[in-house]
């Protein structure tokens, strides 16, 4: 007879982000919530929207203290995450981390793309549409790591795949729209003889459309975004920017509250007895969400279902 | 007595120099030419159309946000909500006109919205005499979650509706070769200019800043001059975030952010007292344009993004140690 | 008292941006000796004491200490070389005790902890010395809570608490009344026999011949003479510092008053005041006396409308007015010099123009635009009116001397046209021939109309300006004197009659 | 003075009552309980040993630096400096040590980069008399620009050496059920509360915030007293950075950015006066308790992660409105 799931009312799952309240996270959110109403037990959405890691952890540790039934966690800083995961996990709170990893913690899983992964992707999608000659430049938030992981990946592999293709110049996003469009405006004012342009976080892409646009270049230089903010989509569409980036947020809090569950109540898994006690292999230790090149052929899908 | 006299009869070429020397904002001044001719020489970037052009617009909002926060700062207080009163400013203008409002009428609710907030500032400030570092520190928080509330988190676009392209005009339009922006604020910043430097109702401002208490003997009334000069930073914050949506078309969860820090040290840059009782909207103007200029030659230099938070507070630190020098000799 | 020179300056001079303080004073102060400076506001007394005390450095010129020269880089140098210095701004420390401020950067610690008990008892022995009043200072007391007399002799106990061979006083009195001033003068006394060179300026003749053995006439910046007291007298003094003779200090009195202008009806502000009530009439100049926190400033500053009075009738002209705070009564005409000029008198980083236009900014404005050249000839005329020394209109107020400012805080008024004037020490720090004029001033308004009261802690100022005194005590109305009784006695008695009652 | 000798006599317990009530820090110390009171009954969660502890672990590097900060507001200055000397230090503790010096030794350096960024902003201030606010800005910019040089925009690990373990256990260790680095706070906490309070040195730093130029006229050194302020702001700044990277044993690019603006609020909140001369670090210190319990509750409540920025700035302002009413009934 195949498994039956039980509705646990009482059951509580957190999803706890840093830097909360930008949409990426709601994506992720919509995708726990989802799995989790499919599952029957609540899930609640914690986390600080400051970037301070301090405040992160903090915040974390203190859900932590509210002692859930199972957690699932992005990781603002690797190594700072690992202490406050695995003390989680010895008082017996299951953990999975989604988007951003902490490897060296006990966490079963971890669901998502490497931030690396997903500048290596943008790299290749603009490597492979100038035929591996040309000029870019990119626009990075400095001193926020996972954008800078973004950058370094995008910067490896063109500079590994494709030596033709010049990089131009990375510049600062800063705060808001209006710094990243002064800023890359000051660039194009040097140099537009640029092909492509990374915008490589979702903040910037905005700022990149509009120093286009008072530049006249819209079109002429084009752009890659990152995550799929229905503004970027509609972007896509009107043809402003190219092309954008999906790390599937929706995707990684779907599963994240799955693999949570399992852990949380590990006898629907019947590969051994006491298979997690005994560390039975039974659950992926890494599940890839995948990155994928949001064009306007399949803009229309990714926006979220209202 | 007869020296005065003697130093009139000097030559008028002279005085006029003397008179320029003896400007609060003569070394800011210095530091901005030395700049730009550095520049110049350095990148032949810098002097094109393009780029001032797109310097100007950058500027535009701050240097508007930045007339109120010289009245702010000479009152005694500052105001650090105005970020987040522009961005919730820009997000009413963009929520409203796609709920079906005329684009119009919420370009003056985004400016209420500001002059409401501004007003709640004023009052606390003025009224019940609340500290205005944690009452603007609190607006601005308060502002920024009504902005995350509404935003999502995300960004949210203005669709098409009957005047948006008119609208639309404002931030992205040119008369010639001049952004219409930057015109608006060079316009704003002249009437504020002379109405900060001579008018009677600014001067007040300037004697609640120097002594309160003195200020208040004198008959003006403190409390509402108080009020009156949060008001003013709330409804040019409003406007430079209409100005924003105009300009992007857009509003997202991070608009205005950290425009706070750049327009209170650009305006102490530019000649104006932290403490009261002194400054010019010139000098907070020439502070915000030092500003950019330092952020375009960074980017034009292609300075490391890693160096770059580096440079520009040594650049910081550099120029009020000149500005001190320099004040130091004339004395 | 013996010869032995402790101090001599040698052909100081001192110049500031547009006038020359100091054109080369030479002066000598010896072991014991009470020696004056006097003159006229801005003869260059304070610049002198300031150089001697490190806070200014001299353009040319040299200070011997026991005969060496010596050159004080700072204030903390002639400290330690043994000079105190009063100052004539009082300032202290408004956030700190009493005591904290009286030991300022000399305060007793145990094991470098500050030691509070020894800190009180201390400053409590100092205070003392200046008898009743120095006694009801509470060492623990925040500064801030204090009057302006109190702090006045907190400033003072400053310079008592660390020891000294030269002590300065610039103006030590100009906020005590004579109790105080009693106190004081026994401690400069005890000083004087114990062998510290004291200097002390004063504008107050009286004082002078009373305490001081020899006397230095400064006039724009240059020393008249040096002379001992009992050499001369106050006439030959005066007209020497003037530069010419004086007439009459006090001018003329009036015989009749025309209609009342103000009336006060039972103003009540406990634990200040209560139930007073008065009247003020055109062409005559009335007296609020009293003794020391009598409440003479709290009852002109709830009649102003700066304080608020918990009940009360004001009439102008006999017609009840509303005034709920200073704006209200700057409208109505009723106008307030205050006691304390540093505090809430002047915007003293301002210029002099700017000052005299802040009460009344939109009088001088065209289209709502400042007109310079309106507030700048009504600058000048008032600086004739008063003769009021300064270089230019620009200049900081906060740089002008002490007796010009107090000049321009009374133009400042004048400026407003007001029809009522509380006047609350209207002549502090005001050199003899400049109050001479001031009186002058006053009696010249009241007869053009305006009616005038005056608080001044210096009988023989009420006595001699004033046509009718109210008496005030512990905050309540005892008697009011006019006409030929109004003497000193007659004040001092009703005083203590009502005293006597209680 | 029949006044106050009557009042002494009155029984000693109503005098105890009445000198907390006048304390500067007994209308936070109110919030703060009755806050504490509504959220135990609101929750059970918030009474916890380990929901204590990690909020304790939370503020207690804010509560280090606020020791500090209280002397920089007590003087008349601030300093928006601290969050990335902070983030300096903790880098070089660990990039040093992955270079192979002790650990040790590399802690010492992290105090000792403090100690340099605060005497330069010491020296700027209190020698060259800047403006506290751009001079502490600037080098706030050019210590987080060196962190984005050394860790290259992203993070650095701890990796293992000899004494490495040791030194983690001070940030993550406990004695009993206190975490070793609330203890330390704590007792740098009471020491620096008593200093401040009754040090002779500390008494200096509030008659030069009070009035420097009488301070300088009774022979108070006022520069080299305004210096010490930096160069404690920065030793404390540096010593919480090796502390931060002892408890997360890697050190990123965002370390402590943010710190300057929690700590000046909650010092702020604590009854430090922003225009000097006034503060307790108990004041201080429990502003910082303030804020964090606030960030607790939002947390235990669920609320909205979109809601938590208005419901702190909320709370900050009714904060300050109820210290205000509260000071008010009192005089
Ligand atoms: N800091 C300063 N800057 C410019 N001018 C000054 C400054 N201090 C004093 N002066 C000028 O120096 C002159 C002498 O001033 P000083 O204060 O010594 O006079 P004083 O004799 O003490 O007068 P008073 O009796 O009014 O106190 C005045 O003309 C004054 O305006
Ligand atoms: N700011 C204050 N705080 C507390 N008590 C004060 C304050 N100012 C004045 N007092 C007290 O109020 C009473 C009235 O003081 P007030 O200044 O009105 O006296 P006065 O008659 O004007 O005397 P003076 O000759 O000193 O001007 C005094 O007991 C004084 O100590
Ligand atoms: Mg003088
Ligand atoms: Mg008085």
């Amino acid at each position: 007879d195949g498994l039956q799931l039980e509705a646990h009312p009482d059951q509580t799952y957190y999803m706890v982000t840093f830097l909360s309240g930008y949409s990426f996270w709601t994506e992720c959110w919509r995708g726990f919530q989802d799995a989790a109403a499919m599952l029957g037990v609540e899930a609640k959405y914690g986390g600080t929207t400051e970037y301070d890691v301090n405040s992160a952890v903090t915040s974390l540790e203190q859900v932590i203290a509210l002692n859930p039934t199972g957690m699932a966690v992005t990781c603002m800083d690797a190594d700072a995450y690992v202490d406050p995961i695995n003390n989680a996990i010895d008082a017996g709170i299951p953990i999975v981390t989604f988007d951003s990893d902490s490897p060296n913690s006990k966490r079963t899983t971890f669901l998502g793309t490497s931030n690396y992964q997903a500048g290596v992707t943008a790299a290749d999608y603009i490597g492979e549409k100038l035929g591996g000659k040309g000029r870019v430049a990119c626009l990075t938030r400095t001193g926020q790591s996972n954008i800078n992981e973004r950058i370094e990946g995008f910067t490896t592999e063109l500079a590994d795949k494709y030596p033709d293709i010049e990089m131009v110049q990375v510049v600062d996003a800063g705060n808001d729209e209006n710094e990243a469009a002064t800023n890359l405006s000051s660039l194009l004012s040097t140099d537009s003889d640029i092909d492509y342009i990374f915008a490589a976080l979702q903040q910037a892409v905005l700022g990149t459309e509009t120093a286009l646009s008072e530049a006249g270049l819209t079109g002429e230089i084009k752009v890659v975004g990152f995550d799929t903010d229905k503004t970027t989509l509609d972007s896509i569409k009107s043809g402003s920017v190219e092309a954008t980036l999906s790390q599937s947020p929706y995707a990684e809090g779907f599963w994240s509250m799955i693999y949570v569950y399992m852990l949380a109540n590990q006898d629907c898994i019947k590969s051994a007895d006491d298979w997690y006690a005994k560390g039975f292999p039974s659950l992926p230790a890494t599940g890839d969400s995948g990155c994928a090149v949001v064009t306007a052929d399949n803009a229309d899908m990714y926006y979220l279902a209202e | 007595m007869k020296n005065v006299a003697t130093t009139k009869e000097q030559g008028s070429k002279n005085s006029v120099w003397k008179n320029i020397r003896s400007m609060k904002e003569f070394s800011v001044l210095v530091i901005l030419l030395v700049l730009i001719v550095f520049i110049s020489v350095l990148s032949p970037a810098f002097l094109t159309v393009t780029n001032l052009r797109t310097t100007a617009i950058g500027f535009s909002c701050n240097a508007i946000i930045a007339i109120a926060m010289t009245l702010a700062l000479v009152s005694g207080g500052f105001d650090l909500s105005v970020g987040s009163v522009l961005g919730l400013s820009a997000v009413c203008v963009v929520v409203l006109t796609n709920n079906g409002w005329s684009i119009w009428m919420a370009c003056i609710v985004g400016i209420l919205v500001g002059i409401f907030c501004g007003s709640i500032n004023g009052l606390l400030i003025g009224y019940l005499n609340l500290n205005a570092f944690i009452t603007t520190l609190g607006m601005q928080q308060m502002a920024r979650g009504i902005v995350y509330v509404l935003t999502n988190g995300g960004s949210i676009g203005l669709q098409d509706a009957p005047g948006v392209k008119a609208f639309r005009v404002i931030g992205s339009g040119s008369v010639g070769k001049f952004p219409l922006l930057f015109l608006v604020c060079l316009v704003l910043v002249v009437i504020g200019d002379i109405l900060v430097r001579r008018s009677g109702i600014a001067r007040n401002v300037f004697f609640v800043g120097s002594n309160e208490k003195t200020a208040m003997l004198s008959g003006i009334n403190t409390r509402l001059v108080k009020t009156m000069v949060y008001v003013l930073t709330g409804a040019l914050s409003g406007l430079a975030g209409v100005l924003t949506a105009s300009r992007f078309g857009t509003a997202t969860s991070s608009t205005g952010s950290g425009v706070e820090m750049t327009v209170i040290s650009a305006a102490v840059i530019g000649g104006v007292s932290l403490t009261g009782g002194k400054g010019t909207v010139a000098g907070a103007v020439l502070g915000v344009v030092l500003m950019s200029v330092i952020s375009n030659i960074l980017v034009i230099l292609n300075v490391s993004v890693h160096w770059q938070n580096f440079i520009t507070g040594a650049i910081l630190i550099l120029a009020i140690i000149f500005d001190a020098l320099s004040n130091r000799k004339k004395n | 008292m013996n010869n032995e020179v402790i101090l001599r300056t040698s052909d100081i001079k001192k110049h500031f941006t547009g006038t020359y303080a100091l054109k080369g004073v030479s002066v000598e102060l010896k072991k014991g000796e009470i020696h004056a400076l006097v003159g006229e506001n801005g003869a260059g007394k304070s610049t002198l004491m300031n150089i001697i005390s490190g806070v200014f450095s001299a353009d040319s010129g040299s200070i011997y200490l026991d005969g060496t020269e010596v050159h004080f880089r700072n204030p903390n140098d002639a400290q330690m070389a043994g000079i105190g210095f009063v100052h004539q701004e009082l300032a202290l420390c408004q956030d700190l005790t009493v005591g904290n401020n009286i030991f300022i950067g000399h305060l007793p610690t145990k094991k470098s902890m500050v030691d509070n008990v020894v800190l009180n008892n201390a400053s409590r022995k100092i205070l003392d010395q200046f008898g009743e009043s120095g006694k009801n200072i509470n060492p623990a007391a925040l500064v801030s809570t204090l009057s302006v007399a109190q702090q006045q002799m907190v400033e003072i106990a400053k310079a008592l608490s660390s020891d000294c061979k030269v002590l300065i006083f610039d103006e030590p009195t100009s906020s005590l009344n004579d109790e105080e001033a009693k106190g004081l003068f026994e401690i400069i006394h005890r000083l004087a026999s114990q062998g510290i060179g004291i200097f002390y300026i004063s504008h107050k003749m009286e004082e002078i011949f009373d305490i001081c053995n020899t006397i230095t006439i400064m006039r724009d910046g240059q020393k008249i003479e040096t002379i001992q007291v009992k050499d001369t007298n106050p006439e030959y003094v005066v007209s020497n510092m003037v530069g010419k003779e004086l007439g009459n200090l006090y001018p003329e009195k009036n015989k009749s008053r025309g209609e009342e202008v103000l009336r006060v009806e039972g103003l009540t502000r406990k634990p200040y005041f209560s139930n007073v009530s008065f009247s003020t009439y055109k062409g005559e100049i009335l007296g609020l006396c009293g003794l020391v926190g009598a409440g003479r400033t709290e009852i002109a500053r709830a009649i102003c409308g700066i304080d608020k009075r918990q009940s009360g009738d004001i009439y102008l002209y006999g017609k009840q007015i509303s005034i709920n705070n200073c704006k209200d009564a700057s409208k109505a005409g009723i106008c307030y010099l205050t006691e304390d000029r540093k505090k809430d008198g002047l915007f003293l980083e301002m210029s002099l123009v700017e000052n005299i236009v802040a009460p009344q900014i939109s009088a001088f404005c065209k289209n709502g635009l400042l007109s310079e050249k309106h507030a700048e000839d009504i600058t000048a005329k008032y600086k004739e009116m008063l003769n009021v020394k300064y270089s230019s209109t620009s200049q900081n107020i906060g740089s002008l001397s002490g007796g010009n400012q107090q000049k321009l805080m009374l133009a400042k008024l004048l400026a407003m046209k007001p029809k009522v004037l509380f006047l609350d020490e209207p002549t502090r720090g005001i050199d003899v021939g400049a109050k001479a004029e001031i009186h002058q001033l006053l009696r010249k308004l009241s007869n053009e109309g305006i009616s005038i009261v005056v608080i001044s802690s210096e009988m023989p100022e009420t006595v001699g300006v004033c046509d009718r005194v109210v008496v005030i005590n512990v905050g309540k109305v005892v008697g009011e004197i006019a006409g030929d009784e109004l003497t000193q006695n007659q004040i001092v008695t009703t005083i203590s009659e009502f005293s006597d009652k209680e």
